[in-house]
């Protein structure tokens, strides 16, 4: 069963989903519940089975789909990819556990199976063509998502995430067959296979160009600025469990296809590119950060602060060595669950008062004290206190760059600063003074169920910020043979000082 | 006085001519049937044009079988050329023939279906779509072409509405124009080569190096516009929302499909030598077309109201997406043409089936037209199979994986890609996202709209046939793509083995 | 006199196909506008038959001899619309037809 | 010694967890009691620690587990005492305790009681774990963690807007200059290959100059937030908004004082590089006299002593960049003790005035309030350095320091100073305790606090005593194990003797001046209040409207214009290419007019114009065109 683990994760909820149509609506909810759980213990399971020491890709499963043009079925996970793929199953579990919308509630829970099927195909998937099926994929149940469950501009928030994501990764497609004929033309045969595709060494001028195209699609997705301004609609108008999703999972695709796709293929025209997506990555950091302090909604507050923190991780990404780049996959799983939980947490008081102006509130901390600590314990997590999760991201983001650019990396660390401006305003608005509003006076705080999505991600924003070794070591690894490959693979001699040699691999090939 | 010409039977290798032969003889036994007993069930005619079919079908497969033992086959003095371009496009039109058939038979009665004549002409007119690409010939070409549309022609009016027949009469027009059109070009490419075979013009073409390009110029635009008509690329496309909208869904459909692939196979006959003898200016023509043609067919169907008439424009862009195969003329292109074709066909033979079951009888008051988005609101909320079956086929159209029609899209712009069209590729990606929105309007429209009129029935005209079409084209678009890889070993070997 | 050449009867095709052409732009009558697209044809056959004989092939009038085929089928199928459309209408007229557009 | 090293460091999180699970609940005193005997464990355990290092014991090293492990980085939970953590372990759990216990009363009717001392331990914690890790990493965690427990203790009353507006600013504040360390931090890593201390300083010689400096300053700069150095000292006097027992552990005796700790901690690094030293050493000179002349005038209790913290931070700043570490760190001690005692008696004060903080409207508390007058009085005098309190052996070691190192201009400053700060601190405790009652009149009848909370007090105001006399010699000898041994002694006796009696002298004529002004009748001198100095001194120099005006608006109103900079111009750009096909196909629709004749027209154009194309290009020379197309990829 191991052998297939990745297909069973794939597959599973979407087999659930097909036979949830059957399933009686009052019972959904329990059905959700317990198809989530499942995937996700399995998703524990892989992690348990998962060597930590090896570097490359497991539970490897590979199928022919299209011989005739080089596309398989290919699956593998690495360092990188696990957590992720974890994170999606937990956050899915999570979101079905903790749902409180009423309308629909089949039709909802089965597009979100359907959802999580895509999610962790994205981030299994080790060709190509099968990454850009789910990455496309993706696109359909959250466009439900918004546009069915969504609030009062859901179908223009929901129709311009689908089709701006959708358009930036048809020009990533258009590069991916580029990527093919280049390996077509230097082999004679097709093959979209990422492990394949590492193998080939391009020119630099090409390597600049099909960067540019995959940087469409992932940037978008991030998404980075100035292709951000679909993510505040799509988060303003989504229900809570889709903002939860999109924030946490889908939004990494992005950074992961960044660490999957651009820097192992394109190694020196990530170097020469390095720079300028550093400046966007530090606009997308302050930028975002001020306009989220402009906002009147909370949620949307939160989602700004989702963008800005992007910019870290792209920033970490593009450090090209190993410190800034395990920063970077790291702190997309710190993101997914901090900003998963303060979404969480918007929705708690959304579904209590159905608005999210911060206006409407105020000394909410005297009502509800729970709340108020844990959405503290989340905002910390989120201007990044040490010993909470984030922390350890960003740390080793901006440390990692702080290698290539001393000005840069002071002017994304600003993200600490600027963070802590909109988080700790917002957190005054809503939550510090006297309550004057009538309708707060009886507000109820956090109840069981919400406690029961909001405990965990608390405890693991803790104990990963205390001890992140158990998730930082295969990244590590992981990320160091990602970049040894990049090394070897550069061309120039820019770029091959700028991306380190791992000391260990060098010793490996010695003897 | 002519001499005596010994013609043996063997030369004449009839074998070539058995595909169309079956077709037209079965036309003829539905006329026969029909005089000797009137009034019979709509059904019979339907099966037996069915069985035609059928063996039409297994005689292609056998020429297929020849060909690929034995190379293209020649016949009739040479007037009949059966490589495998000629296969493909009749396995096309034939398979869709029978898709499109059993639509007939819908629960609502609907006029035309009640007269045999109207099958007979349906089979006549794959008789002449078949003729059409399985010729080297104008002359044969130009028959083919006019016996399909001729029949087409009443087959549309038979549906007996003003809007029908407006629309029988604005493609008939047009039609006779472009079939003037089609002839003065022959004529032009006759005066300057003594020929009408278009290997025979090209040989001559080649020989004497172009030297009158510019009468060659003169026949190719006429010949151009013609198929430009037939193809409708933009602006010779004005007919086709107006057509579609006027003919039944299921004909929409249906024209949408086939007389499209016969005319890529002529336009590839035709068009490629030049492009590829050199005459750029073709190629810059065919370039900025293809692109017009994808873009502003899909702006238009942006502003559309009415679903059958945004897929027509819709349609009109997919036939620009594909005519790029044409242009960039490698064999990967060629491949991908009719591979898109192929997985086209069922998506959108879907899509159009899903309008003709949920198609009435009269129009409901406050629509102007059948099918207006404000028919599908709330679709998903009344009749949520339906409606996710529709969204299927939206989604196939717009090209998302890992629905059939990616897969299509994906070679033919890796073809692009190989071929060297960098921008086109990204042109012909980007169009896809412009699609994308019309097609979401729908999805929208279903999914996420309140119903607007309680008891709207998207199932009036729904009988077991429809549904399996429906059923049909459901699954091939979802699981086609286990298929694709064999698909184009199979069309990459026939295409490659015609020197396309 | 001017011998009659092969130019000629081509010029004079060209002139009778632009006429026809020029006819279906202008005629808003559905008749007349037939008898621009029969122009068109019979323009063409000129052609063909003056090539034919000049090249002493048979090709060019065995086309011909099917464009009056296809021309003659044509005008069948056209007029039968047309007179349905006039039974239904009571109009010839092409500025009537226009419910469809957009 | 790793048990009690763990005992010390872990008691107070242990004692600010149990307090948090009474968070939510009502008053309990178990949550004030337990945390109070917890810290008092961590005390004996710190001093055991410093008894066995006292006894010439090795440094104490352990590590707990990684934190952080990746490429080369490595990141222990590495904790280590020494002579100079230990010292620091011993100033905290002393003060920490005190406090605690102080607060039990003090908290007393307070609704947050539970959630008080969880902050407070927490913080605690965060303090310890500041003071006792190895390396630079640990440091920030507790670095950021006293920054966050000041930020819930500041606005620990969160219904007050002033509370809830000082906490973030003093967060936001400090996150500025973390930012700095942070980068200070990344310095060290790239350019030693490790943060930890030792690792690292002993790679530092190698280093180039100006990478050290660049090392030094970004570190110091994370100290000025900490320490509210100017220009970031804002916050600490808007800190006063927090309750009382915070502002005297946290704003006075350990928090503010981590800055300093950090250049101690760091010697090897600013022995290194002195002319960094020199302008830390000019830095803290300025802020003692800057802060100093705001407290002469300040008519709130708790900012005169917050001002009074600050002046007393510059000197040992003055002595940290002078490269007397062990002074600094000797100063930074003997303040703790007496700071606390002050800002503790002032809470006495605001306790029996109701909140009432301006000591103008307080008045003759002596006879009501003996033990507070005692207590507040003997920590003014240990402030202003008069033998034999523990001041003087501090302070004015500090003067002695800048003028054997030949800075006379510091020296001069730090002079004047000293006088300013004996005056502003007899100012308040004379307009306190002497001269006419002028509270009753607001119906304001004081009374002393409870006993237990005036016997938490008498260990600090033992040891602000008698800290300087016993503490300096042991101090000395354990300390300067590991801090350069530099004596600070001036050679001449003449000079020397002529300078402690001087300053002494001088310090005494400033006490005598300010009991002279206010502790009789208060006279408000209207002529002197509406000059430009003393306006000045009262707004604070200006500058926390200067920062509210053009940083704060400034920020507010930029953040504005880019939102709509994002509405406007990012997002109806997007909209705007969308518009474009969609405004096209609106445009040109009409094409499809519907009428036979206009298609047909169409068919006939697109003919012409195709031949009129070819006729161009069978003619016109195409090059060109073949040029472009090629671009375009399609030949």
């Amino acid at each position: 069963m191991l052998d297939h683990i990745l297909s069973i994760l794939i597959f599973f909820p979407a087999l659930a989903a097909i036979l949830g149509f059957i399933v009686h609506k009052d019972s959904m909810r329990a059905y959700g519940i317990i198809v989530a759980t499942v995937e996700f213990v399995l998703s524990l399971w892989l992690w348990y089975s998962f060597d930590a020491s090896i570097s490359g890709m497991q539970f490897m499963e590979q199928a022919n789909l299209i011989p005739a043009f080089g596309i398989s079925y290919l699956l593998g996970v690495d360092g990188i990819s696990l957590f992720i793929i974890i994170m999606a199953s937990f956050f899915t579990m999570l979101g079905i556990a903790t749902l409180t919308e009423t309308r629909r509630i089949k039709d909802l829970i089965i597009t979100l199976l359907f959802l999580q099927m895509t999610m962790i195909g994205v981030f299994a998937a080790l060709d190509a063509i099968l990454f850009y099926v789910f990455w496309e994929l993706s696109l359909v149940p959250m466009l439900l998502i918004i546009g069915i469950w969504g609030g009062p501009l859901r179908i223009y928030a929901s129709v311009k995430f689908f089709l701006y994501t959708f358009a930036g990764s048809l020009v990533m497609l258009v590069g991916m067959l580029f990527m093919a004929y280049f390996y077509y033309q230097a082999t004679g045969q097709w093959s979209f296979s990422l492990l394949e595709w590492y193998r080939l060494i391009l020119p630099e001028n090409i390597q600049y160009w099909l960067f540019v195209a995959f940087f469409f699609g992932f940037a978008i997705k991030v998404p980075m600025f100035p292709f951000h301004t679909w993510l505040p609609y799509a988060h303003g108008q989504a229900p809570t469990i889709g903002s939860v999703i999109l924030a946490a999972v889908l939004l990494k695709m992005g950074t992961y296809a960044f660490i999957r796709f651009s820097l192992p293929l394109f190694p020196d025209a990530s170097v020469f590119f390095m720079y300028p997506v550093a400046i966007l990555a530090i606009i997308m950091i302050i930028y975002t950060a001020m306009v989220a302090y402009a906002q009147k909604d909370i949620k949307q507050v939160v989602a700004y602060s989702s963008v800005s923190h992007m910019g870290v991780i792209v920033l970490g990404t593009f450090a090209l060595n190993v410190e800034g780049i395990t920063g970077s996959v790291f702190l997309m799983i710190a993101h997914g669950i901090v900003s998963g939980a303060l979404f969480l947490l918007v929705g708690v008081i959304y579904d209590r008062r159905h608005t999210k102006l911060m206006s409407e509130f105020g000394g909410l901390a005297h009502v509800m004290p729970k709340y108020a600590l844990i959405f503290g314990i989340m905002m910390m997590a989120s201007v990044g206190l040490p010993l909470t999760i984030n922390f350890v991201g960003e740390f080793l983001s901006l440390l990692g760059f702080y290698k290539q650019s001393h000005m840069m990396t002071l002017l994304a660390g600003t993200a600490i600063i600027v963070g802590a401006i909109y988080m700790l305003a917002a957190y005054k608005k809503a939550f510090f003074g006297d309550v004057t509003k009538e309708e707060n006076k009886n507000l109820k705080d956090v109840n069981k169920t919400e406690l029961l999505g909001l405990i965990p991600l608390t405890i693991i924003a803790i104990w990963l910020g205390i001890y992140p070794k158990p998730v930082l070591e295969p990244i590590n690894n992981s990320v160091e043979a990602v970049v040894q490959l990049m090394h070897d693979k550069a061309i120039s001699p820019e770029a091959k000082s700028t991306i380190p040699s791992i000391v260990k691999f060098e010793t490996q090939e010695a003897h | 006085m002519l001499e005596a010409v010994n013609v043996s039977l063997a030369s004449l290798n009839v074998a070539t001519l058995v595909p169309m032969t079956i077709a037209v003889v079965g036309a003829l036994a539905i006329i026969v049937i029909d005089l000797i007993k009137g009034g019979l069930d709509k059904s019979l005619y339907v099966m037996i044009s069915m069985l035609f079919l059928l063996l039409d079908l297994g005689a292609v497969m056998g020429s297929a079988g020849v060909f690929a033992a034995n190379g293209t086959q020649l016949g009739f003095f040479d007037v009949m050329l059966i490589d495998g371009l000629a296969i493909l496009a009749q396995i096309v039109i034939v398979v869709a023939s029978m898709m499109f058939i059993p639509l007939a038979l819908t629960s609502k009665r609907f006029h035309e279906f009640s007269y045999p004549e109207f099958f007979a002409l349906f089979l006549f007119m794959i008789a002449g779509f078949q003729f059409m690409v399985a010729s080297d010939n104008l002359i044969l070409i130009f028959v083919g072409l006019e016996t399909a549309s001729l029949a087409l022609y009443p087959m549309i009016a038979l549906h007996n509405r003003s809007k029908s027949f407006e629309a029988a009469v604005k493609y008939f027009t047009m039609g006779a124009l472009a079939a003037g059109l089609f002839a003065f070009g022959s004529m032009v490419l006759y005066a300057l080569t003594g020929s009408v075979e278009i290997h025979q013009i090209a040989a001559v073409l080649a020989a004497d190096g172009y030297a009158n390009m510019g009468y060659v110029l003169v026949g190719t635009v006429m010949l151009l516009a013609s198929f430009a008509f037939k193809l409708s690329l933009v602006p010779f496309h004005t007919w086709t929302p107006d057509v579609y909208e006027g003919s039944s869904a299921a004909l929409a459909g249906y024209m949408s499909i086939v007389p499209k692939i016969a005319g890529f196979v002529v336009a590839m006959r035709l068009f490629e030598f030049l492009i590829h003898s050199g005459v750029v200016w073709l190629e810059v023509i065919l370039y900025a077309m293809v692109v017009i043609t994808m873009t502003m067919a899909n702006i238009w169907a942006i502003v559309q109201t009415d679903v059958k008439r945004m897929l027509a424009y819709s349609s009109v862009s997919h036939a620009g997406f594909v005519m790029s195969a044409v242009l960039i003329g490698t064999t990967q292109a060629n491949t991908g043409l009719f591979l898109y074709w192929a997985l086209f066909s069922f998506a959108n033979l879907g899509a159009f089936t899903m309008l003709w079951v949920s198609r009435q009888k009269v129009l409901l008051p406050g629509q102007s037209s059948d099918h207006p988005f404000e028919k599908f609101s709330g679709m998903f909320q009344t009749s949520p199979i339906q409606a996710t079956l529709m969204a299927l086929f939206m989604l196939t159209l717009a090209g998302l994986p890992p629905f059939a029609l990616f897969w299509g899209k994906l070679y033919l712009i890796g073809a692009a890609v190989s071929g060297g069209f960098t921008v086109l590729a990204l042109i012909m990606a980007l169009n896809s996202a412009v699609a994308g929105y019309y097609y979401l309007k729908l999805i929208v429209y279903m999914f996420m709209k309140e119903p607007l009129n309680e008891g709207q029935n998207y199932l009036v005209n729904a009988s077991t046939s429809l549904k399996a079409i429906i059923g049909m084209a459901a699954v091939a678009s979802i699981f086609l793509f286990l298929a694709v890889s064999p698909m184009i070993e199979f069309i990459g070997g026939f295409v490659y083995n015609s020197g396309y | 006199m001017m011998e009659i050449t092969l130019q000629h009867y081509l010029i004079l095709s060209t002139v009778l196909f632009v006429i026809g052409l020029i006819g279906v732009m202008r005629r808003k009558n559905l008749l007349l506008l037939f008898f621009a697209t029969e122009i068109l044809l019979n323009a063409v056959n000129i052609a063909f038959a003056a090539i034919s004989s000049y090249y002493g092939d048979m090709t060019g009038q065995m086309f011909a001899f099917f464009i009056i085929a296809i021309a003659a089928s044509e005008v069948a199928v056209g007029l039968g619309l047309l007179v349905l459309w006039y039974k239904r209408t009571g109009k010839i007229d092409l500025d009537t037809m226009t419910s469809m557009k957009g | 010694m790793e048990l009690y090293l763990y005992t010390a460091l872990f008691a107070p999180i242990v004692g600010s967890l149990f307090a948090a699970l009474f968070g939510m609940s009502k008053k309990n005193i178990i949550a004030g009691l337990v945390p109070s005997a917890l810290l008092f464990v961590s005390w004996l355990a710190s001093l055991k620690l410093l008894i066995y290092i006292l006894g010439g014991g090795e440094e104490v090293h352990v590590e707990l587990m990684t934190w952080m492990a990746t490429g080369d980085l490595y990141v222990p939970y590495g904790f280590i005492v020494d002579q100079v953590s230990v010292t620091m372990m011993m100033v905290v759990t002393t003060v920490s305790t005190v406090v605690h216990v102080y607060s039990i009363g003090y908290m007393d009717h307070d609704k947050g009681f539970n959630r008080f001392f969880a902050w407070l331990s927490a913080f605690v914690f965060s303090m310890m774990v500041l003071v006792m890790s190895d390396n630079f990493l640990g440091l920030f965690i507790g670095w950021e963690g006293v920054g966050v427990c000041s930020w819930g203790l500041i606005g620990f009353w969160y219904h007050k807007e002033t509370a809830t507006w000082a906490a973030n600013e003093a967060f936001i504040m400090n996150r500025i200059a973390d930012l700095a360390m942070l980068i200070g931090i990344f310095l060290v890593y790239w350019n030693t290959g490790s943060i930890q201390y030792h690792e690292a300083f002993a790679a530092m010689p190698a280093l180039d100059t100006s990478v050290l400096t660049a090392m030094g300053i970004f570190l110091f700069i994370g100290a000025m937030g900490k320490s509210a150095q100017f220009p970031l000292h804002t916050w600490l006097a808007d800190a006063m908004e927090g309750p009382t027992p915070v502002s005297a552990l946290i704003h006075a005796a350990t928090m503010v004082t981590a800055g300093v700790y950090l250049v101690v901690r760091a010697n090897p690094l600013y022995d290194l590089i002195p002319d960094v030293g020199l302008f830390i050493a000019s830095l803290g000179a300025f802020v003692a006299m800057f802060a100093a002349t705001m407290a002469l005038v300040n008519r709130d209790m708790k900012r005169i002593i917050a001002y009074s913290t600050l002046s007393q931070l510059g000197y040992m700043f003055v002595a940290a960049g002078l490269g007397a570490y062990w002074v600094a760190l000797f100063h930074l001690m003997a303040h703790a003790f007496f700071k606390a005692l002050l800002f503790l008696g002032a809470g006495n004060v605001m306790h029996a005035m109701h909140d009432e903080l301006d000591p103008f409207k307080m008045g003759d508390l002596k006879t009501s309030m003996k033990w507070t007058w005692i207590f507040m009085t003997l920590a003014s005098v240990a402030l202003a350095g008069i033998y034999p309190l523990a001041g003087f052996f501090s302070k004015d070691l500090i003067l002695e320091v800048s003028f054997v190192e030949h800075h006379y201009i510091l020296y001069t400053v730090l002079l004047l100073t000293a006088g300013l700060t004996a005056f502003y601190s007899f100012r308040l405790v004379a307009l306190i305790f002497h001269g006419d009652d002028r509270h009753t009149e607001n119906g304001v009848h004081p009374h002393e606090a409870y006993n237990f909370m005036l016997y938490a007090m008498l260990p600090l105001a033992i040891l602000a005593v008698v800290a300087g006399m016993i503490f300096k010699t042991p101090y000395y000898e354990m300390v300067t194990q590991v801090l350069p041994a530099v004596e600070y002694h001036i050679h001449n006796h003449t000079t020397f003797w002529i300078m402690t009696i001087g300053t002494q002298l001088f310090v005494i004529a400033s006490i005598v001046y300010a009991y002279k002004k206010y502790a009789k009748a208060v006279k408000v001198d209207k002529k002197v209040e509406s000059g430009l100095l003393y306006q000045l001194l009262y707004n604070q120099y200006f500058i926390p409207q200067f920062y509210e005006e053009y940083f704060t608006k400034t920020y507010r109103e930029l953040s504005e214009m880019m939102w709509k900079l994002d509405m406007k111009v990012v997002d109806a750009t997007v909209d705007g290419v969308a518009n474009v096909f969609h405004g096209t196909g609106k445009a040109t629709h009409e094409m499809q007019n519907g009428n036979l004749s206009t298609m047909l027209r169409w068919m006939v154009i697109g003919t012409v114009v195709l031949l009129a194309l070819a006729a161009a290009f069978t003619f016109g020379q195409s090059e060109g065109v073949v040029k472009m197309l090629s671009g375009l990829g399609a030949i």
